[in-house]
């Protein structure tokens, strides 16, 4: 695979601070019931200063400073939670993972992060239960089918692995499809990264969290920053509810919140925010063992470990920082799956939420410096950033210790904006989780 | 699910009855004067958002009604809608006063450069 | 199997005991396969304690055996199956489900059944799987989690089974609005509607159970001096017979949202299936906007957890006494009472009246006293006051409880001195009660924390929403009626008129003592399982691992253990966790605080929310007014928007190429017609209409003299193309603009919007005609001789009606628009008549042209026919990211026009960028060769990937009239590059290369259509 | 030369036994889509003295004159409904009076399909495929109501209200769909008796 070469080599655990999971040390444990476990993070107060603040402990954040810490030994960094890590979108995504995008920086973002997942991990000690069971992408009209085959043709090209199927493969892969070649949307075949999946959202955060602290990380919890101090054009720190806290270089990783935090550096955003919803049925026997994203009729679905079908669709239409979103949205989509699978209309809705997802004007997310300087920013990853948290934080802890970006990075800065160099990734697909 | 009059009609539905069409009071720099607008001018114009989290203005269309477009001040929290105006007039005073802080600084920002013209 | 019936006889010295169940009436249903019988008014749960059963589940993780604990919704741990094959519904409370004649119920999450399972071993094992487990192995090997350990999770996890086919059953939806709405409908809720209702309000209330009452019939107290079911059967029948008054059983308010909009599902035939037979559907989805909601919906025991507390027979306290007095069954033959509270005492006092021994009454407070206490004293009940539960003892695997150990306890939180072992086959417990205040929640309703019943209440909610009765946490029958009654006359607004209350009294209660959870002797907890959440297995030694582990917040101690995950979303776990939480940390519980309640309340049907949109209802097909005579003519179908066109028309044995080309050669050969009418169709007229038309084009048409067209392209403000279509001038100031079919609503849109909101001193009229016009292509040599044969006045010569020239007159009896235009070439005509005549119209150009071979032709044959002219379609060249430069279009692009949309994007550096790709036609070496969709070209084939991509084809077709494949593509530089060959690697190892040429392949002088 | 043959989109449905309300599709019709703006007094003059009858300016009401309707649609858009014969005629009659006043007006007979709905279930059934609550005060014989039903673009004119009578107008190419949701909605057995006197419940 021609991304894996951008993937470090497997990377051992030899982190002194950190007491190893296994099978054994659940053994060993149970022998005292489970008294001796240590804490998978600290819980510090913030230092005075440090050369590296990140604000915001949902996916990418953490895994920024896990990379700084891992590969550019920039340890003197904390992560500002105003709540608690990893209870953003991180915690509340419908968790697909897939890299079959169409652009090209597209592609080599997320092929990159979808290969990092594989060994997550290992590399965190911490099993994020990286789930490669395959995703399908429908196509239920001639022109997504067309669109698709597009799509197949730009990724085969770049080494991800994924390939058209028919119907009937279809059907073998997901038997409680509604394969009718009469229904009023027929499939007409599929898009299948055999290597798309999920992973468990909480542990993603978790993981990268305790891999982080083990470093000497300080991820700062219930904490939120208020505003952002500057000296000239160049930033000072930060206040926050417990104090303020000086940093040589701030990094910006809040999602929905991006535009109110930029703003208290005086930088403003080409950013919506909006609310985007998911919810879970009732935990039943395994009935599809594969991601499904319908588009043309705008709803997906997988089955978690635990059991409950996991629904997603697409975002409200009007800027909400509630997390509680709107009840046409969703009812579009629970119809649009009640109409692609059947069964589940007699399966029941257990649990609806929201999430604010930050829409940028192409739908790509933004990976950038800004123009204060010491003040970097990723966020714009609205709908469909969990799969690209390990990337996302490879590249920007790269661009935060290099003060430059690389290859990856450069093509996601702000300045696209102004020259119209915009990475439109509807093209290939409606919805872009 | 918001609960929407619409100003210009009078009738009350629901949000599926009507349209979002985004923030208001996005100044088309073409309209004024096509001639030099630089290409931050068009950026800003086509992509920067104030994404207050507070009161907004945003314009709204009456979809199932008759069809035309108005302006709304809507919290983005709490979801309250604190009123509406027509689709070519400013917010009114007392709204504007409620409004998320970027709001006040557009509008001043804006009387500034028309009293300087 | 020897299990003995807990039906309890009907003479209680009560004699209340079995208000519900009809015992002339034996109905009779299955179990697990099993024949049983029940009466007519049993639940299930009632139903299989009265035959005996107790075991009616597993649990999640351990496959622990479960019994019914609690009533109706609240119920954890009683999931069963209910109905088979394509009409199975998994995971329903058996506490909630109706008996009714031929119902087959079965227990879940058991192999080879619920009496044996083997996934109990989980239980033996279950030291080594503690909160999170986990995340701490299964992670090597690497390759096993995705081959072996994720598949024997996910077969060990889930509940019931899903049903094996599509839903056989119907669903809807209603929408309506009230000025209250009223949730719940015990005393609380009854007399918030009657005084919400006395002045004409309109008014609904709904209760998710089927009987009206709540747990008046079993919660003490008298209203105008009689027992509270009196008054409430009154009330019920008054508010039913109102007429302004909606009173629904079965229904659960399911959700709260913005703007008080309100969900609520109606179970209309789950207790009855059989009424779906005369039409009734099985579910249907209230959405109710009120102005008001008063949520009465009353307050749900917690239980008190000790060790073991799981065991099938231990149940919280109320639903012993609602299983006894309603259905007469009793969860076994000897009980014991443990309570903090008074309340307990009536179920005391109620089993032993029904005969049911009661061996003691364990009371973790030092001194109870009161009335009801003295009650039970008098009975001969033996009450250990200052005690507590330090374990339960049962056989048979844990199925059948034989004593509870009972230990002196100090109000400390320990339990000291000895234990004495007291003899029972089941344990009534009882820790308080927990407002329900999910609904008051779900919209961000806020809470504070009572300390006096130990659990949180709504603050004053920024909606129009308040809250009351025992949801109020107002357990006083007197208080709860004055707060019931006001909050309805407040919302029905001051001036209305007044209902009268009746007069409340109830037994005087003592206070309870907060007891989160009864510790086991010894070391506690250690071996020792006190379930917090039953369903998903969640002890306190989790909730303690938990936060020794790090995962503080309570928020991340619900994701590390699931607590309050499951199926009813911890109902009866929620509050006692946080109890733990705030005994392991030392904080006090408001200080934790609660997680997010979420809707719905409980779970609910996705049928019902898709409705009546399922099917052929599932999403609209337009039609065209020729959609029968297609079909009749056996064409395929494209989905173009929401219309299905004719792709194409296939005859006899021939396949869809086949007929393609066919097709295509009959337009090139002699005369084609196609079926049109999608396009969009708008008329545009006013003083400025020329001057819009000139701001929304690249190109200029003011300058259109009347009965000329012109075609012209739209950009967005991006600077990309999105639509384009040939717009006439009909007269002075008067356009009609043809869209894309797709494009047609949103390029009416894009002219409302302009002109509403930017250019608002322009003045013109835009109205949308799609739908008036039938609009047919004639298209091919023979297309002026064809239409010449129609009866009519309509001028079909070359000088009559020139190229880009409309006219309109009457053709065949109808009126019709005549366009000269020409989308694929030929010499082509498109007429449009109205609607309802273009069915017979279509036939008649049939009728015509039969002797000289006409055929119609679809959307196909269309877009081969264009391509082999170069012509551009939207959807194909463009994708939302192409400009008109992009596609060679410069012609159309207006440099002299000041401003139109998207102008000045164009110059955007990277729009205007030399590198940009542009639109080529494409010669395959090999002409038989069809380049696939959307492949891409490379610079060079390279082994490392990614290789350059320089672009891609947008268009690939057989071409039949060239007899040789044809393609177009967006290259990089492609203009500059003509004559070159490009490279497209096509699929591992296979490789095709192709000559860049001019677009356009076929008559390149444009002579055919100009004749 | 003879009038083409007129053939309406739904000349093909009947409604089937098992349904609680009467559906018919009205054929007779002929309709004008009028623009105007209402604060120009000679539009609205011109306007009225082709029709006979002056436009309606409040939102959700209608005038008559004889066989002639006019339905407010919009602030500045009405819909003329007359008999088929006489449109063409008054369309030109309008076109004259209106000739140099700015204003738009359509043939559209072809462009709709009206469904006639009779029977107590009406307004319920409605709301089984709208937001709009029909038993609220304000829907009397003359209300006409633009809303979104089953998903699509309709529009209501309340005829009458003893015995209910009410005209569902679709857009021609959603006819089926239309007449495919009321079928499904409108079944004997699946009323729902909102705000009538019922029994009453059982009772713990
Ligand atoms: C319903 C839903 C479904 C989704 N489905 C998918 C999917 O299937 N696949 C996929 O790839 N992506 C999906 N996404 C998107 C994905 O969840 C997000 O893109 C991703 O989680 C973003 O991670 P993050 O770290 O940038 O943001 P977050 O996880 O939101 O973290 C940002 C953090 O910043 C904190 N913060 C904000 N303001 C401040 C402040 N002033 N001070 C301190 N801290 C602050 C927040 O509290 C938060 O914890 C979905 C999103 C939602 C909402
Ligand atoms: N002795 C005590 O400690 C004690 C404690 C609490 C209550 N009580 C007594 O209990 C009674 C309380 O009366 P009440 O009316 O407040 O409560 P209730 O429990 O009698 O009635 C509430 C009703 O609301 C229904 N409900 C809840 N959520 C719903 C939803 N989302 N949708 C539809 N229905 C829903 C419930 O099923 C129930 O029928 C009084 O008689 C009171 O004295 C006594
Ligand atoms: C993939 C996934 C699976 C979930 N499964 C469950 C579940 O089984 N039960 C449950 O109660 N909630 C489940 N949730 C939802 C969470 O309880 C919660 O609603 C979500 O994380 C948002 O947080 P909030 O509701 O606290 O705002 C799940 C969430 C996700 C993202
Ligand atoms: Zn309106």
């Amino acid at each position: 695979m021609a991304l894996r070469g951008v993937v470090p080599a497997h990377l051992s655990l030899d982190c002194a601070t950190m007491k190893k999971y296994s099978i054994f040390s659940l053994a060993r444990n149970a022998g005292n019931y489970h008294k001796d476990w240590e804490r998978a993070w600290r819980s510090p107060d913030p230092k005075k200063e440090y050369d590296v603040v990140i604000v915001g402990a949902g996916g990418h954040g953490l895994a920024t400073a896990y990379y700084l810490a891992s590969k550019h030994n920039v340890t003197n960094v904390a992560v500002i939670e105003k709540g608690w890590l990893g209870g953003g979108n991180t915690g509340r995504n419908t968790t697909i993972i897939r890299s079959n995008y169409l652009q090209d920086p597209s592609m080599a973002m997320y092929e990159l992060s979808r290969s990092l997942y594989e060994d997550l991990s290992q590399e965190l000690n911490y099993n994020i239960m990286f789930s490669p069971r395959g995703l399908l992408m429908l196509c239920q009209t001639e022109h997504e089918l067309r669109a698709m085959k597009r799509t197949s043709h730009a990724n085969r090209l770049a080494g991800i692995e994924a390939e058209m199927i028919d119907r009937a493969r279809v059907k073998e892969l997901v038997p409680i499809i509604n394969d009718s070649e009469d229904c009023r949307y027929p499939i007409l075949g599929a898009y299948y990264q055999p290597r798309g999946g999920t992973a468990r959202h909480d542990a993603v955060a978790w993981g990268y969290a305790r891999g982080s602290d083990a470093r000497g990380v300080d991820i700062i919890q219930q904490c939120e920053v208020t505003s952002i101090t500057r000296e000239g054009s160049r930033v000072t720190g930060l206040d926050t509810t417990k104090g303020h806290i000086k940093a040589k270089k701030i990094a910006v990783v809040t999602a929905g919140n991006t535009s109110l935090v930029m703003q208290m550096a005086g930088v403003s955003m080409p950013i919506e925010s909006v609310c985007l919803q998911a919810l879970v049925s009732e935990p039943i026997k395994p009935v599809i063992d594969v991601v499904v994203m319908a588009n043309t009729v705008h709803g997906y679905m997988s089955q978690s470990d635990k059991g409950e079908l996991v629904i997603g669709g697409g975002a409200d239409s009007y800027n909400n920082y509630s997390q509680r979103g709107s009840f046409p949205a969703l009812e579009h989509t629970v119809t649009a799956l009640v109409e692609t699978f059947p069964i589940i209309s007699r399966l029941r809705m257990l649990r609806l939420w929201g999430g604010i997802v930050d829409m940028t004007g192409d739908r790509s997310p933004i990976i950038s410096k800004t123009d204060v300087d010491g003040l970097y920013v990723n966020c714009g990853w609205g709908t469909g950033g969990f799969k690209a948290i390990p990337g996302s934080g490879y590249v920007f802890a790269d661009l935060i210790a290099r003060d430059q970006p690389g290859d990856i990075a450069g093509a996601f800065g702000l300045d696209r904006f102004k020259q119209g160099r915009t990475i439109d990734e509807s093209v290939a697909a409606a919805v872009a989780h | 699910m918001l609960v929407i009059t619409c100003p210009v009609c009078g009738i009350e539905g629901e949000e599926a009855d009507f349209h979002c069409g985004g923030e208001a009071h996005i100044t088309r720099p073409a309209t004024e004067n096509p001639e030099g607008i630089t290409d931050e001018a068009q950026r800003d114009y086509i992509y920067m958002r104030k994404n207050p989290k507070g009161v907004h203005f945003e314009r709204w269309r009456c979809d199932r009604g008759c069809g035309k477009w108005f302006h709304a001040c809507r919290h983005t929290v709490s979801m309250e809608i604190l009123g509406y105006y027509g689709i070519t007039q400013k917010p009114p005073a007392a709204l504007l006063k409620r409004a998320d802080p970027l709001w006040q600084a557009h509008f001043e920002a804006q009387a500034k450069k028309a009293k300087s013209k | 199997m020897s299990n003995k019936p807990y039906r309890v006889p009907t003479a209680g010295t009560g004699g209340t005991v079995g208000r519900l169940i009809d015992r002339s009436q034996t109905v009779d249903f299955t179990w697990n396969g099993q024949k049983h019988s029940g009466y007519a008014g049993d639940t299930l749960a009632s139903a299989l304690f009265a035959n005996g059963i107790r075991v009616v589940g597993r649990s999640f993780k351990y496959h622990r055996p479960r019994g019914v604990i609690g009533l109706g919704s609240n119920e954890p741990n009683a999931l069963v199956g209910v109905g088979t094959g394509a009409r199975l519904e998994p995971n329903i409370r058996a506490t909630q489900v109706e008996l009714f004649p031929g119902l087959a119920a079965t227990a879940q999450n058991a192999w080879p059944s619920v009496e044996f399972d083997i996934g109990q071993i989980n239980s033996l094992a279950s030291r080594l799987f503690p909160a999170g487990f986990y995340y701490k192995t299964f992670m090597w090997p690497q390759a096993f989690w995705k081959s072996v350990y994720e598949p024997i999770i996910r077969r060990a996890a889930g509940l019931g089974v899903a049903p094996d086919g599509p839903d056989p059953d119907t669903y809807e939806q209603f929408n309506c609005h009230c000025d209250v709405l009223v949730v719940g409908g015990g005393v609380a809720g009854l007399a918030a509607a009657e005084a919400a209702s006395a002045g004409g309000a309109r008014v609904i209330i709904a209760d998710e159970n089927p009987q009206f009452g709540g747990i008046s019939d079993i919660a003490g107290g008298t209203l105008d001096g009689e027992a509270q079911s009196k008054w409430v059967a009154e009330a019920a029948q008054r508010l039913a017979q109102a007429g302004h008054v909606h009173v629904m059983s079965r229904t659960t308010v399911i959700g709260h949202f913005h703007h008080n909009y309100v969900m609520m599902l109606e179970r209309v035939a789950d207790h009855d299936p059989r009424i779906m037979n005369d039409g009734a559907p099985r579910h249907r989805l209230w959405k109710v906007r009120a102005k008001r909601v008063i949520i009465a919906s009353g307050a749900i025991e917690r239980p008190i957890p000790f060790a073991n507390n799981d065991r099938p027979g231990v149940m919280l306290s109320t639903a012993v006494r609602a299983h006894l007095v309603r259905y007469g069954v009793a969860p076994g033959y000897r009980g014991v009472i443990f309570t903090n509270n008074d309340d307990a005492y009536r179920t005391a006092t109620e089993l032993l009246s029904a005969g049911v021994p009661v061996a003691r009454i364990i009371d973790v407070r030092p001194e109870p006293d009161g009335p009801l206490v003295e009650a039970a004293r008098t009975a001969g009940i033996e009450i250990s006051a200052g005690s507590a539960i330090c374990g339960l003892l049962a056989k048979s695997g844990g199925k059948h409880i034989t004593s509870v150990k009972v230990a002196p306890y100090s109000t400390t939180g320990r339990v000291s001195g000895a234990e004495e072992q007291v003899d029972c086959d089941f344990v009534a417990v009882s820790g308080g009660w927990n407002p329900v205040v999910h609904l008051h929640c779900h919209n961000g309703g806020k809470l504070d924390f009572n300390d006096e019943i130990q659990s949180f209440v709504s603050r004053k909610h920024d909606d129009p929403v308040v809250t009351i009765g025992s949801a109020n946490g107002s357990f006083d029958l007197a208080a709860l009626m004055d707060e019931a009654y006001a909050a309805g006359e407040a919302a029905a607004g001051a001036s209305a008129a007044k209902a009268k209350a009746p007069k409340a009294a109830s037994e005087p209660e003592g206070a309870l003592e907060p007891l989160w959870y009864a510790p086991a002797t010894g070391k506690y907890n250690e071996g020792n399982k006190h379930f917090i959440d039953f369903q998903n297995d969640v002890t306190a030694a989790d909730l303690e691992l938990a936060q020794r582990e790090g995962y503080e917040s309570v928020e991340h101690t619900k994701r590390y253990t699931t607590l309050g995950m499951a199926t009813d979303q911890g109902k009866t776990s929620n509050i006692i966790g946080l109890g733990v939480l705030s005994g392991s940390t030392g904080k006090p519980i408001p200080e934790i605080g609660t997680t997010t309640f979420r809707p719905p309340y409980t779970p609910f049907s996705f049928g019902s929310i898709a409705g009546t949109q399922v099917g052929k209802l599932f999403h609209v097909v337009r039609r065209t007014a020729q959609f029968d005579w297609h079909k009749e003519a056996g064409a395929t179908w494209e989905p173009i928007g929401d219309w299905r066109r004719a792709y194409c028309y296939p005859k006899g044995e021939e396949d869809k190429h086949a007929a393609i080309n066919r097709e295509i050669l009959t337009v090139r050969g002699k005369v084609g017609i196609l079926d049109a009418s999608t396009l969009g169709k708008i008329e545009i007229k006013g003083p400025d209409a020329g001057a819009l038309l000139d701001r929304i084009y690249t190109n200029t048409f003011s300058t259109l003299k009347p009965g000329r067209g012109r075609y012209g392209l739209m950009m967005n403000e991006m600077g990309f193309l999105f639509d384009d279509g040939v717009t006439v001038c009909l007269g002075k100031d008067h356009y009609l603009m043809h869209t894309t079919s797709g494009g047609a609503e949103r390029v009416v849109q894009w002219l409302e919007e302009w002109l509403q909101t930017e250019w608002t001193d322009m003045k013109v009229f835009v109205t949308a005609v799609t739908e008036q016009w039938s609009q047919f292509a004639v298209a091919g040599p023979k297309a002026r001789t064809l239409l010449e044969k129609l009866e009519g006045d309509v001028d079909f010569s070359a000088d009559g009606l020139a190229f880009m020239s409309m006219s309109e007159g009457t053709l065949e009896g109808t009126r019709a628009r005549v366009f000269r235009i020409s989308f694929s070439g030929e010499l082509s005509y498109e007429i449009a008549v109205p609607a309802n005549t273009g069915r017979v119209f279509w036939e008649k150009l049939l009728a015509a042209g039969e002797e000289f071979g006409v055929e119609p032709y679809g959307t196909e044959a269309l877009h081969v026919l264009r391509a082999e002219k170069g012509f551009i379609a939207i959807g194909d060249e463009t994708d939302g990211t192409v400009t008109p430069l992009d596609l060679g279009m410069n012609w159309a692009v207006s440099k002299k026009k000041a401003d139109y949309l998207g102008k000045r994007a164009l110059e955007l550096p990277h729009l205007a960028d030399e590198n940009r790709k542009e639109l080529v036609g494409l010669l395959t070496e090999d002409p038989n060769e069809v380049l696939p969709d959307g492949a891409y070209a490379v610079s060079s084939v390279t082994e490392k990937l990614p290789m350059d991509m320089i672009g891609q084809v947008t268009s690939t077709y057989w071409s039949p009239t060239l007899n040789r494949s044809i393609a177009m593509a967006l290259i990089k530089k492609g203009r500059t590059k003509m004559g070159e060959k490009v490279t497209f690697p096509v699929a591992e190892g296979k490789v095709i290369r192709a000559e860049i040429v001019d677009p356009v392949f076929y008559d390149k002088e444009g002579e055919r259509q100009n004749v | 030369m003879s009038e083409a043959l007129i053939i309406t989109a739904l000349h093909d449905r009947q409604a089937p036994a098992n349904l609680a309300i009467s559906m018919t599709e009205i054929v007779d019709r002929g309709m004008i889509d009028l623009r105007g703006l209402p604060k120009d007094k000679k539009f609205l003059s011109a306007a009225k003295s082709a029709l006979g009858v002056a436009l309606p300016t409040e939102p959700c009401t209608s005038t008559q004159t004889g066989e002639t309707l006019c339905f407010w649609m919009s602030v500045d858009q009405w819909l003329i409904v007359c008999p088929r014969k006489e449109t063409g005629a008054l369309l030109g009659k309008l076109n004259g009076a209106l000739e140099g006043i700015f204003s738009l007006a359509v043939d559209m007979s072809d462009a709709r399909s009206i469904i006639r709905l009779k029977g107590e279930r009406v307004r319920e059934t409605l709301m089984k495929g709208s937001s709009i609550d029909f038993t609220q005060p304000g829907f009397e014989p003359g209300t006409v109501r633009r809303m979104l039903f089953g998903e699509i673009a309709a529009m209501v004119h309340v005829v009458s209200e003893a015995p209910e009578v009410f005209d569902l107008m679709v857009f021609r190419s959603y006819a089926h769909h239309a007449w495919d949701w009321l079928e499904a909605t409108a079944t004997k057995g699946s009323e729902v008796g909102f705000l009538k006197p019922a029994e009453a419940p059982a009772v713990v």
